[in-house]
This record gives structure tokens, sequence and C-alpha cells, in this order.
């Protein structure tokens, strides 16, 4: 029973997991490769580590159960610390003034710069 | 005050992360606890203005916001993979911009949580806060959803509002 | 005087060639360390030294000599990259560079660092003093502290930080590890042991194990002092051009 | 005996998430490696060092040690966590590194 629970998490995030090494592939530019990185990868993390978590908890005992805690903490920690990562490369990029992917409003205009050129090449 | 709400807090942290009970450990993590409360008293209760009682009732307040957040998150992902694997609906749906809004918050955990639910929720990521201005990029028009069209206060901002000033 | 220099140096590298010949062969299971060395800590370790992590034992312990040095060359390291990149008011002063705009401005990061920072520093103790039963020790303590103060000081600017740590403090903290970890082992020099013979030490009222286990972790302070401090000093210098103005 | 077949298929599991966990993670690796400007790199590194943190769980659950593993798991995610912040501030002060190819659109937005 618990393990099918496991599974089920691990398998979720995973899941989640894939679509977010996707979408930092297939994404056109730099601020949506983030969006993909910022909410795939914390929501994966946390499922997958819960996932571990409670399988850790199948021998119950005193210590099993600090153990889980600590994975707790880091599921905590992950869950701050990840927007907070995202949020600063994130500005690091706007100061830069990395220019974002624009749609084109008609297909015959031109993309601009180098970057959105190549998104032309692999659409 | 703050640093014996700091200590306790620490202390706790020690007890979860150690596990050992005996009395050798409890004196080392007392020793430890009371070191880092002494040297970083003012990190973990930055505004001295609030008491700890509102502090306790914005604690509470936030495992109803958190669950709501989470229900959020994972239609973040869902959105993500949506967007992510399928190439139609990445042609049609992706439009990104940055827009801009003013937030009503005061403190800047307040606004801490609101940057990172922003971030956390579908389709929106914060990317600074200059004052009270917030900088977002949304990856679709739809995404950004009250955020960027609501006159007065965003569905998100107002959850964070009344967790941590009261008012809804 | 650079060829002199050439051919010491060429000199020595030979001397250590010839004198690697004499190594037992990488891996051999009979070598002397694996057939001795190796099976007395596993086997002894726990017994004489109260410590269940045996990489704490050897290191703190049976190989305190190594590891006091380990710390000094921290230490002198430290210094080194100190005297080298500091620069104060009399030596040349840098080009001047654009001043970051968003240092010390990020809201998002000064509050998440003020959350996360307490919580790491007491992980960082844990590390420490638990260093005896996971795996952990002065090292490991030394870089979560230094890092913790690393992460104060980019998401604060560096003058912040340096108000609540000033480099004179770095300084003296890094000295201060060197000279608990040699002074303890003066001390059992002093109760009439060898340098660094823990045993000494049970004249406090330890058993001579518990002894041990509590030399090793006065010690293992003493590492974690040192680190901490050379590690966030060096960081201050990089990160700032050697002139503590400003950070990253 | 019930109790054994459903550990090994546990164990059976967690080898395979592990290996898909690897798997999915070249794809991170590939913005690492030939993401078109730092801060694409940046976001490759970052995404494969908290994957990493879970690997390490992972490996402490299959060798039945997860008390020892998860102290190295969680200094791991602290590191990571400062090494990005780290390098984007880096970034951000050192603006004209490696965004060669930005400037090279010339258009403002």
């Amino acid at each position: 029973m618990l393990n099918i629970v496991v599974m089920g998490l691990m398998l979720l995030g995973l899941f989640f997991f894939f679509g977010t090494s996707v979408g930092i592939v297939r994404f056109p530019d730099f601020y949506s490769r983030l969006h993909a990185a910022g909410k795939g990868d914390t929501l994966s993390s946390i499922l997958l580590l819960a996932g571990l978590a409670l399988y850790n908890l199948h021998h119950l005992s005193v210590d099993a159960i600090l153990v889980s805690v600590k994975i707790l903490f880091i599921i905590v920690f992950i869950f701050i610390a990840s927007p907070t990562a995202t949020h600063a490369i994130m500005d690091a990029g706007y100061e830069a003034r990395v220019k974002h992917w624009v749609k084109r409003k008609t297909p015959k205009e031109p993309w601009p710069g180098e970057e959105r050129r190549r998104q032309e090449r692999h659409p | 005050m703050f640093t014996l709400a700091t200590f306790i807090i620490l202390a706790g942290a020690w007890l979860l992360l150690s596990g050992k009970f005996d009395a050798f450990h409890l004196a080392l993590g007392g020793i430890s606890c009371l070191l880092v409360a002494l040297i970083s008293q003012d990190l973990l209760f930055h505004e001295r203005k609030k008491g700890l009682a509102a502090r306790c009732g914005e604690a509470f307040r936030f495992l109803p916001y958190s669950c709501w957040l989470l229900y959020q998150i994972i239609v973040a992902n869902f959105h993500v993979i949506q967007l992510a694997i399928s190439p139609r609906l990445c042609e049609r749906e992706l439009d990104p911009h940055i827009f801009t809004f003013k937030t009503r918050l005061k403190s800047d955990f307040a606004k801490f949580v609101l940057a990172n639910s922003i971030t956390l929720t579908p389709g929106t990521v914060t990317i600074r806060i200059d004052e009270d201005v917030f900088h977002v990029h949304a990856i679709s028009r739809k995404a950004a959803g009250d955020l960027e069209t609501s006159e007065t206060m965003s569905e998100m901002e107002r959850r964070v509002a009344w967790v941590f000033e009261g008012r809804a | 005087m650079k060829k002199i220099a050439l051919l010491i140096t060429l000199a020595v590298g030979a001397l250590l060639i010839l004198a690697a010949e004499d190594f037992p062969r990488w891996g051999d299971a009979h070598a002397p360390a694996n057939d001795y060395l190796s099976p007395y800590y596993i086997e002894k370790s726990l017994e004489e030294t109260a410590v269940p992590n045996i990489v704490t034992a050897v290191l703190a312990d049976y190989r305190g000599y190594d590891t006091m040095f380990e710390t000094t060359v921290i230490f002198c390291a430290g210094i080194t990259v100190l005297t080298l990149l500091r620069r104060t008011q009399r030596k040349a002063p840098k080009a001047v560079r654009p001043r970051p705009a968003r240092q010390g401005a990020d809201v998002i990061l000064q509050s998440a660092s003020r959350l996360l920072v307490p919580v790491m520093q007491i992980f960082a103790l844990y590390v420490l003093a638990l260093g005896h039963h996971s795996p952990g020790g002065g090292f490991q303590a030394g870089v979560i502290l230094g890092a913790s103060f690393i992460l104060l000081a980019l998401s604060y600017d560096l003058k912040t930080m340096l108000a609540r740590l000033s480099e004179n403090t770095l300084l003296r903290l890094s000295a201060l590890g060197v000279i608990i970890y040699a002074g303890i082992g003066a001390l059992c020099l002093l109760l009439g042991d060898n340098f660094l013979a823990y045993a000494a030490l049970k004249v406090f009222g330890f058993s001579e194990v518990m002894a041990h286990s509590h030399g090793i972790l006065g010690v293992e302070l003493g590492v974690a002092v040192t680190v901490m401090a050379i590690m966030f000093s060096l960081y201050v210098d990089l990160a700032s051009g050697g002139d503590l103005d400003e950070g990253l | 005996m019930h109790g054994n077949i459903a550990d090994s298929a546990m164990e059976f599991f967690f080898i395979l998430s592990g290996v898909l966990l690897l798997l999915f993670m070249f794809m991170p690796l590939y913005r690492a490696i030939w993401g078109p400007t730092v801060i694409d790199r940046l976001v490759g590194v970052n995404v494969i060092g908290t994957k990493t943190t879970i690997m390490i769980v992972l490996i402490g659950t299959l060798y039945n040690r997860v008390d020892m593993f998860v102290d190295i798991a969680l200094t791991y995610a602290l590191l990571n966590f400062i090494a990005s912040l780290a390098a984007a501030r880096f970034f951000q002060r050192h603006k004209e590194v490696g965004l060669a190819e930005d400037r090279a659109g010339g258009q403002s937005c």
C-alpha cells in the first residue's frame, strides 16, 4: 500500500521533471526556459523527495522519522530556494538586457537578433 | 525577546536534525543555538514592530495559503508541460511579455512571499522588485491573468495581504 | 637566477619521481598500508576513540599532525592570497567599474537569506558536533558556515556584511582556529604526554576513550573556525577585487 | 517472503527512477553545454544541481543508509543554491561577458 503511494509520487515527480526538461530544451528564449525550470524543478523535487521520505517510514522507528524530517527539511529548503534562484538568474538576465522572444505579428516579419534567427531554424 | 524566539526555533531545528538526546549532545546543541541566536539575531525576525502574537497568527494563516499555493503549483506544472510537449499550443499560446504592477504590500517578507508565489504559479515569473513595483515576465496573455489587468489587487495579492496584514 | 631556480625544481622533481618508484603498486591489495594499517583502524578505532565514524577518527586522532598542518596550509594560503589581492590606499587604484545597480536592493534575496542563514548556521554546527557519528567534521562545517556568510554578503552588499564581521575579526578567527588546534596539542604536551596525544586530557575527569573523543571535537572546532574565516575572507577579496568596497 | 518480493520490487523501481532521472538530466545538460548565452547555461546547471540532491537521497535509499546521505544531500542543496546565486550575481555585474549574441541583435524590445 505504502509502496504504491511512493511509486505514484515518484512517477509523478519523474513525469513533471520530464516536462521541465523538455521545456528547458524547447522553449524559445531564456525567460521562458526559466518558467519551466522554476516551476517544474520545484514541484518534481518536492514530489520525488516526498516519495523517498514516505518510503523511509516503512520500518517505523524514531530514527526513521527523524531522517524523514530531515528530508522534509530539504523539501522546505528547495521550496524556498528554487524560486529565489530562478528569480536571481532572471534578474541577472534582465539587468544584462537579454532580449525576450516576442511573437511575430505577421509571418513575414523577420526575427530580430541572432537568438531568434536560431529559433526560426528550429521552431 | 526576539533573540529568545530565535533561540527556541533554532533549538527545535537542532533537535530534529541531531536526533541524539543524551546530555552531552543536548549541551552542544544549546551552545550552538545560543551562538547562532547571538550572531544572527536580527535575521529571522527582521521587522521589530510586529509582536510575536501577530507572527503566530501569520504562521497559522500561512497554512491554508500554502495549500492553495500547492494547488496552483500543480496547475502551473501541467500548464508548462502542455506548452512544452504540444507544438501547436506552443505556437498559438506563447506570447511572452513583461509587465509591471504596483503592490500595496508593505513588509519585505510579504513581498518576498508574493514574488515567490508569482514565480511558482502558472505562466508568470517575478523578475525584480523595485521598491513596490513588481516586474513580471508572463509567458502568455492568458497566464498573466488578473495580475496584469486588475486595477486594485489581484487575487494572489489579496491572499498574501490576508496572511500578512490580516485584511481581506 | 631563473635558471638556477629551474635547475633546483627539476632536480627536486627528479628525486621525487625516483622516490615514487619505491611506493607500493597503485591499488595493491597487499601493500603495507592495506595489510596492517587499515585493518587496525577498522577494528580498533571505535574502542580506542569512541568515534563510530572511522574517517573522523583517522583524520583527527591517528593522523592529527597531518590535519593540523593541513589547517596551517589553509591558513597560510589564505594569508598569501590576502597579501596578493588586498588593495589599500597606497597601492594603485583600480579602474572604476560601474557599481552594480542591483546590489543590496534585492528584496527577494534578502528575505530568503534572512530565513535560510540562521538555519544554515545551525546545520553547520550540527555537522561539526555530530562529525563523530555522521559524515561531517571541521572542514565541512567550516565550508557551510562560510557559505552562509557568503549568502548574506551576496544578498546584502559587502559593506553591511563586513560591518557584522569585520576583516580584522576574520583574520583573528583564522589564526584562532590554528591556535585552538595547536593549543590542544600543546595542552597534551603540558599534561605530560606526547603532542596531540588526547589521552592526556583524562585529567579533566573523562575516561581515556572519552578524552580521545572530546579532543577530536575540540580539534575539529579549530579546523572549522579557520576554514570558515579563510573561505569568507577569500570570497570578500575576490568579489571586491581587493578593495573590500563592493561585492558581487 | 512477501516482504522480500516487495522490497526487491521497490529496489528495482528506485534503480529505474534513478536511471530515468539521469536520462532526463541530459536535456538540461544540452542547455548547459550548447546554451546560446551564459545565462542559459546557468539555467541548465541549476536544474541539474537540484536533481543531484535527489539523486543523492535516492542512492542513500538504495544503500539503506539514508541517515548519512541525507546530510550530504542537504549540504549539496545549500551549496548549489549559493553557487547559482553567486554565478547569477557575477553575470549581472559583468554584463558584457558571453552575451555577445544578444548584442548582435541590436534592436531594442
